[in-house]
């Protein structure tokens, strides 16, 4: 069940939300771009905003977090450290709720992840449904779709005057409640707009993809196509880095002149020669075409063997910041074809 | 007090053994009591040795479970933590957290025969393994340990060899790739051990370890010889870091190795794209 | 560069001569291979068979130090074939017939003997260069570290000529700049010949200029150049250097030489962020603070002046380089009392010609390409528009000549130094990059197989490799991307510094050493 | 966290991104700009982790004095007077041609204005370069 808040009300409600946690909302920096930005004010949250390079990656698993910090190489002065910090998401996309949600699993499957774990209990994610998908976007091929809102606690479909807005778990929906007053019911006709909104985005999604676009079996793609592709490849991580879905890190220890240390992870990647190259120089994935091709196997193949869904939301963050252009979309264009060529031999 | 997995628990140096020139034997225990009765492992899994402000690594176990109360490590210097953990000296403290991955999978084998396979530093993990069956010899049959390294002076735990050649229904075997005036020996790659030996591979179980170059030519030769793939038991050799599944490091054909390994038949292992 | 990054999208034809381009700039590598995909023909030429040579429609391999040869063989085919650009060459330029003379002898049979280069594959790359009317030249040390460095800049501008590839959007003569503000130190002044803006020294009114502002008198004289200060101090004659920001100890030619020098000075000052190679070696250390710790501004390779700002504080008592200068100069008795770097860039405005329209209100986001000679100027995308900024653009006839140093039967090859994609420099900063110092841990030396089999070395085996300066011992890698005879080594890594090895013969007019040639030999070592 | 947007200290492209400074005032990351001409949101991998350097523990926060053969750390009125008193001393006995100044790469316009100004104006020499060649 929906309901209105008109968008001169948001920043309001906004402002009352901001008393459980730091807002992180799009927000234009001074160079003009637009990223997910910690604010103590809703003053400059952006309520259109083209897609931010980064997802909230950042929030959940940051490009350096620490995990402990030590005194003079001791064990024994150990301190675990953890980001509490209560904060309130807004204006997330389905994409990025997807890898949110995704997140959740891979972090607790198997090993529980204490560090994630303290970063996602305390917050609130507020979704809007995508209704300006870009030319790189391609989330409905990836299961997910504009408005696709499994695990947001406050899902918001833009209706041009104002946000329909529908509350999905006890937190989401003491976020509505409280403050009812900023609410009206939504009409029939508003339940029309959001049913046509979707489909005009998703047309335009259809517009960069089929929906029903195939892979080709894995272990039919032989190694030519993997070889060809990897000279574009300059093996920087810039996908794994804006990837909503890759969580590789790193571990290493910094200690100062003054013997204070502490244990970090950074974000790491699969397309780096050091990532799995041991002592003596052993390394399962030498080449650029070896990590490449584990890479597409990992996120297109193993993944929905893993989960039941590939290892990516579609975002199109990689097209954006692949200097070789292998953006996921190209690739599996590509890929789709080798199906078809296949099917000619 | 740490309170997750990811912070390491102090471990004190007890003793340390000078393996060869760049390996050593290290004996730990925990300094907590309780960390060290709440440590159980199996043979073939590994620890993360930390050492604070220099970084950590995983390292295979290489004492036996059935000899409770410390845990051993044998540790070659190939970087600079193997180096500052060289250079600690009894009595220092390091971090330890684990134990981690799935081990040897010693109940499958209950009653088997079964043939050891190890090259240099590869003997480390297995002696875990065999230090457990002799511990329980009557669960097992014959008992042949293959081992091979690069030169005399590169072989580990001579003294252990020695030691279990003079047990019951076992056969050692030892060669180095390079003979020189000191050895007296077996002078070849440790495959041409296989020959050497006469067995009946359909009663047998193999555990191999050791370099990466090496594991496959050994598969080959007892695959060739009639050993079952499911009863050639390896471990594969991947870069792993955080022991617990989720950097990503030692991911191979969608599998974690340092959760789902890094012990595998040989059958599995193929699933993996080996060999 | 006459033109500027954003014209390799509208480029025909993409000439990159000498520069590893995706991993050296791999912003740049990343628009070229953009462009290649849109339909724009690549023309790569290098020695080193580099990984912008898979996307190319002509790829060369030259051997190492034979520029001019080839340079002065396309020329000779385009004039030869008449498919140069006669109404250009008539109205811009001067001294074409000398040109015509001297490429006379240059035919590709000849220039095949000389370079190795296949005469047929020469003419096609001449053709394609010249018969587009949008051929963008990129060229990076590949064309300047040699003896030879002026004649091969001057030959590449002379192909840019003939073809009236220049002055107009998607052309150009493209040099780029390895180092972030390389073309900033240029702009300022940084150098022994020119004042800021290359106003000449000689020049006596800008010099007044600068005398009225700076109110003290200048000297005229040209000084030295870098390698010309190190073997002053070898000499004794110079005593004291001031070196700000540079790691000479790794990043000249024949270190060993350069240790000398240094060791001679009364008195060597080294101001920088990590007690570098040659901060180890100083009397007085200054610490200075990185570009993330201070504000001002950095001048790319297409001349755009940025913005750098302030995001982090100095480390303890660290200072940002220019108040340490000032203070000094006060200590020396000379004022200079700035109060924040956008006061320095209202000077060098009212100083530079070039730089007379910049301010920090305009250049906020985007910056401006110089020259932008007033405060409504909107900055130039591309140089040489409708004339060369000296008149008519000049044909520079020269001949070929050999490196300095060969290979003999001592020496058997051929050695050439450069760069990787994970290490930058001296290594200073990268090599404290956890990800950039595992992908490049340690110097290696490229060996084609077959060289690797006769020496009897294979991939990770450490070898020595020695030139009659010095010796390093380093891991063998093999690599098809280089002929027989010719080995590579990256400069980076201190523990195994190719510049023990390197020349420190330098070109006579540019002063540039000869770091991509000089002869080693190479044994496996245990 | 604050982002702040600026120039890359590596190569010549000249690619702009933003530093995020933590609550403490340390660099912990890097957004790449897309609205910027030459990076349009792309970045090499040393532009990537750029951050790491300079947070290293070997940084130099101190002056540092020679002092019998062995570098100490010193106030900024010890080091400056020194090196004042120093380059004046070689000054008087050779000239100011006995003096040379390396100027960099790596630092900012007015930082290279500002060195060559005092190589040109307070010492007195032309004797001034930078590793513009290497």
């Amino acid at each position: 069940m929906y309901h209105l808040i008109t968008k001169g009300l948001v920043k309001v409600w906004l402002r009352k939300l901001i008393k459980q946690g730091v807002l992180v909302a799009p927000t234009e920096l001074a160079g003009g771009d637009v990223v997910f930005k910690e604010a103590f004010t809703p003053e400059n949250v952006l309520l259109k905003f083209k897609k931010p390079l980064y997802s909230v990656k950042s929030y959940f698993l940051p490009q350096e977090e620490t995990l402990f910090t030590f005194h003079d190489s001791s064990v024994n002065t150990l301190e675990e450290v953890y980001d509490e910090f209560p904060r309130i998401f807004f204006g997330l996309r389905p994409c990025d709720l997807k890898a949110i949600t995704q997140a959740d699993r891979f972090f607790n499957e198997g090993f529980q992840d204490a560090y994630y774990n303290h970063r996602r209990k305390q917050t609130l994610l507020m979704v809007i449904g995508c209704n300006n998908p870009d030319n790189n976007c391609f989330c409905h091929t990836m299961g997910i779709g504009p408005f696709y809102k499994d695990g947001a606690d406050i899902f918001m479909v833009d209706l041009g005057h104002s946000f329909a807005v529908t509350a999905q778990t006890p937190k989401g929906t003491a976020a509505v409640e409280d403050y009812s007053y900023l609410f009206e019911k939504a009409a029939e006709e508003d339940e029309e707009d959001i049913f046509f909104e979707e489909n005009s985005a998703l047309s335009r999604l259809n517009f960069n993809m089929p929906q029903n676009i195939k892979l080709p079996d894995f272990t039919k793609v032989d190694d030519g196509f993997w070889e060809k592709a990897s000279r574009r490849c300059f093996s920087c991580g810039s996908c794994s880095y804006v990837c909503p879905l890759c969580f590789c890190y790193n571990v290493v220890d910094r200690q100062n002149k003054a013997s204070q240390g502490k244990r970090v992870r950074t974000w790491d990647s699969c397309v780096f020669e050091g990532f799995t190259r041991m002592a003596g120089r052993h390394n399962m994935f030498k080449t650029r075409q070896d990590r490449l091709k584990k890479r597409f196997a990992h996120k297109l193949y193993q993944y929905p063997e893993t989960y039941g869904y590939p290892g990516c939301t579609g975002c199109g963050r990689c097209t954006v910041t692949c200097p070789g252009n292998i953006g996921m979309m190209s690739m599996i264009k590509q890929l789709a074809e080798e199906v078809s060529t296949d099917g000619k031999k | 007090m740490a309170k997750n997995e990811l912070a390491p628990k102090a471990a004190r140096i007890m003793n340390i053994t000078r393996e060869t020139s760049d390996t050593k034997t290290f004996t730990l225990v925990f300094t907590n009591p309780a960390d060290q009765d709440a440590f159980n492992y199996r043979p073939g899994q590994f620890v993360e040795i930390s050492v604070l402000g220099v970084g950590e690594a995983p390292i295979s176990i290489t004492s036996s479970p059935s000899r409770k109360g410390f845990l051993e490590l044998s540790i070659k210097r190939v970087g600079q933590l193997t180096e500052t953990i060289h250079a600690l000296s009894p009595g220092s403290i390091v971090g330890i957290r684990g134990p981690y991955g799935n081990g040897f999978p010693f109940e499958d084998v209950n009653g088997d025969n079964i043939l050891f396979v190890a090259g240099g530093i590869g003997l480390a993990p297995l002696r875990s393994l065999i230090n457990y069956v002799f511990d329980n010899r009557r669960d097992y049959g014959d008992v042949k340990i293959l081992y091979g390294s690069r030169n005399s002076g590169e072989l580990v735990f001579t003294g252990e060899l020695d030691r279990w050649s003079g047990m019951p229904e076992t056969e050692v075997l030892v060669t180095v790739d390079r003979g020189d005036e000191y050895w007296q020996g077996n002078v070849g790659l440790v495959t041409t051990l296989i020959p050497r030996i006469k067995l009946t591979p359909e009663s047998y179980s193999a555990f191999v370890c050791g370099p990466p170059v090496m594991i496959p030519f050994v598969i080959k030769d007892l695959l060739k010889l009639g050993f079952r793939e499911d009863k050639i038991i390896s471990t594969l050799e991947n870069y792993m870091k955080c022991g617990v599944g989720k950097c990503g490091h030692c991911l191979l054909g969608g599998k974690y190795i340092c959760m789902e390994g890094p012990v595998f038949k040989y059958s599995q292992m193929k699933d993996l794209g080996f060999g | 560069m006459t033109n500027s990054i954003a014209d390799i999208a509208d480029a025909k034809v993409i000439l990159v001569i000498g520069s590893n381009t995706t991993e050296q700039h791999p912003v740049i590598g990343s628009k070229i291979i953009e462009a290649v995909e849109h339909g724009a023909k690549l023309i790569v030429i290098d020695p080193r068979r580099i990984p912008l040579a898979n996307f190319a429609d002509i790829y060369l391999q030259p051997k190492v130090g034979t520029n001019v040869a080839w340079l002065n063989g396309l020329a000779h085919v385009i004039i030869e074939e008449n498919i140069c650009d006669h109404d250009f060459i008539a109205d811009r330029t001067e001294n074409y017939r000398e040109l015509v003379k001297m490429v006379k002898k240059y035919t590709p049979q000849y220039v095949q003997d000389i370079t190795g280069i296949p005469a047929d594959d020469l003419v096609r790359a001449a053709r394609l260069y010249a018969n587009s009317d949008r051929a963008m030249m990129f060229y990076c040390m590949g064309i300047t570290q040699f003896t030879s460095g002026t004649d091969n800049v001057r030959t590449c501008a002379n192909l840019a000529m003939l073809t009236g590839n220049l002055g107009k959007p998607g052309t150009g003569v493209n040099p780029l700049r390895g180092q972030n503000n390389v073309q900033g130190a240029c702009d300022m002044g940084a150098l022994p010949n020119v004042l800021t803006g290359y106003q000449r020294l000689e020049d006596k009114e800008a010099r007044h200029r600068f005398e009225q502002v700076w109110q003290v008198e200048l000297p005229a004289k040209t000084g030295l150049s870098l390698t010309e200060m190190i073997s002053n101090a070898a000499e004794g004659k110079l005593k004291c250097l001031y070196i700000m920001g540079e790691n000479p100890l790794i990043s000249d030619p024949d270190l060993n030489h350069v240790r000398e020098a240094f060791e001679k000075l009364e008195l060597l000052i080294v101001q920088d962020i990590f007690l570098t190679e040659t901060a180890s070696m100083a009397d007085i250390v200054l610490p200075g603070a990185c570009f993330a710790e201070k504000d001002g501004t950095f001048t790319n390779t297409e001349r755009r002046v940025q913005r750098v700002r302030q995001a982090a504080l100095p480390k303890g008592s660290a200072r940002e380089d220019w108040r340490i200068i000032s203070a000094l100069a006060c200590k020396m008795g000379y004022l200079m009392g700035y109060e924040s770097p956008e006061e320095i860039m209202e000077e060098i405005s009212v100083l530079t010609p070039i730089y007379r329209g910049i301010t920090y209100h305009r250049l906020d986001k985007k910056g401006i390409q110089w020259p932008c000679p007033h405060e409504a100027h909107p900055g130039t995308k591309y140089l040489h528009k409708n004339k060369f900024s000296s008149g008519k653009g000049k044909f520079h006839a020269v001949d070929y000549k050999k490196p300095v140093e060969l290979p003999d039967k001592e020496y058997p090859f051929l050695l050439t130094t450069g760069r990787t994609a994970y290490q930058f420099h001296t290594a200073t900063m990268t090599k404290r990059v956890a990800v950039l110092l595992r992908e490049d841990p340690d110097g290696f030396i490229e060996i084609n197989a077959e060289d690797a089999k006769a020496i009897g070395v294979r991939e990770g085996w450490p070898v020595e490799v020695s030139s009659s300066r010095g010796r390093v011992i380093c891991r063998v890698s093999i690599t098809d991307s280089l002929p027989q005879g010719t080995v590579f080594m990256p400069f980076h890594f201190a523990e195994s510094a190719a510049n023990l090895l390197t020349n420190s013969a330098v070109d006579p007019v540019a002063k540039i050493p000869e770091y991509k040639v000089c002869a080693v030999r190479i044994r496996g070592v245990d | 966290m604050n982002e702040v947007l600026t120039t890359c200290p590596y190569c010549g492209c000249g690619c702009n991104f933003y530093l995020i400074a933590d609550r403490d005032g340390e660099i912990t990351g890097v957004i790449p700009s897309r609205e910027h001409p030459v990076s349009q949101g792309k970045l090499c991998v040393k532009g990537w982790n750029v951050h790491e350097f300079v947070n290293s523990p070997d940084r130099l926060s101190r002056p540092l004095i020679k002092e019998s053969g062995t570098l100490q750390e010193a106030t900024w009125d010890e080091a400056l007077k020194k090196t004042a008193a120093k380059l004046q001393e070689i000054i008087k006995k050779y000239g100011p041609d006995a003096v040379g100044f390396f100027s960099s790469a790596k630092c900012t316009n007015e930082e290279n204005f500002l060195f060559a100004k005092f190589a040109r104006a307070v010492v007195g020499t032309n004797n001034i370069d930078h590793c513009a060649r290497l």
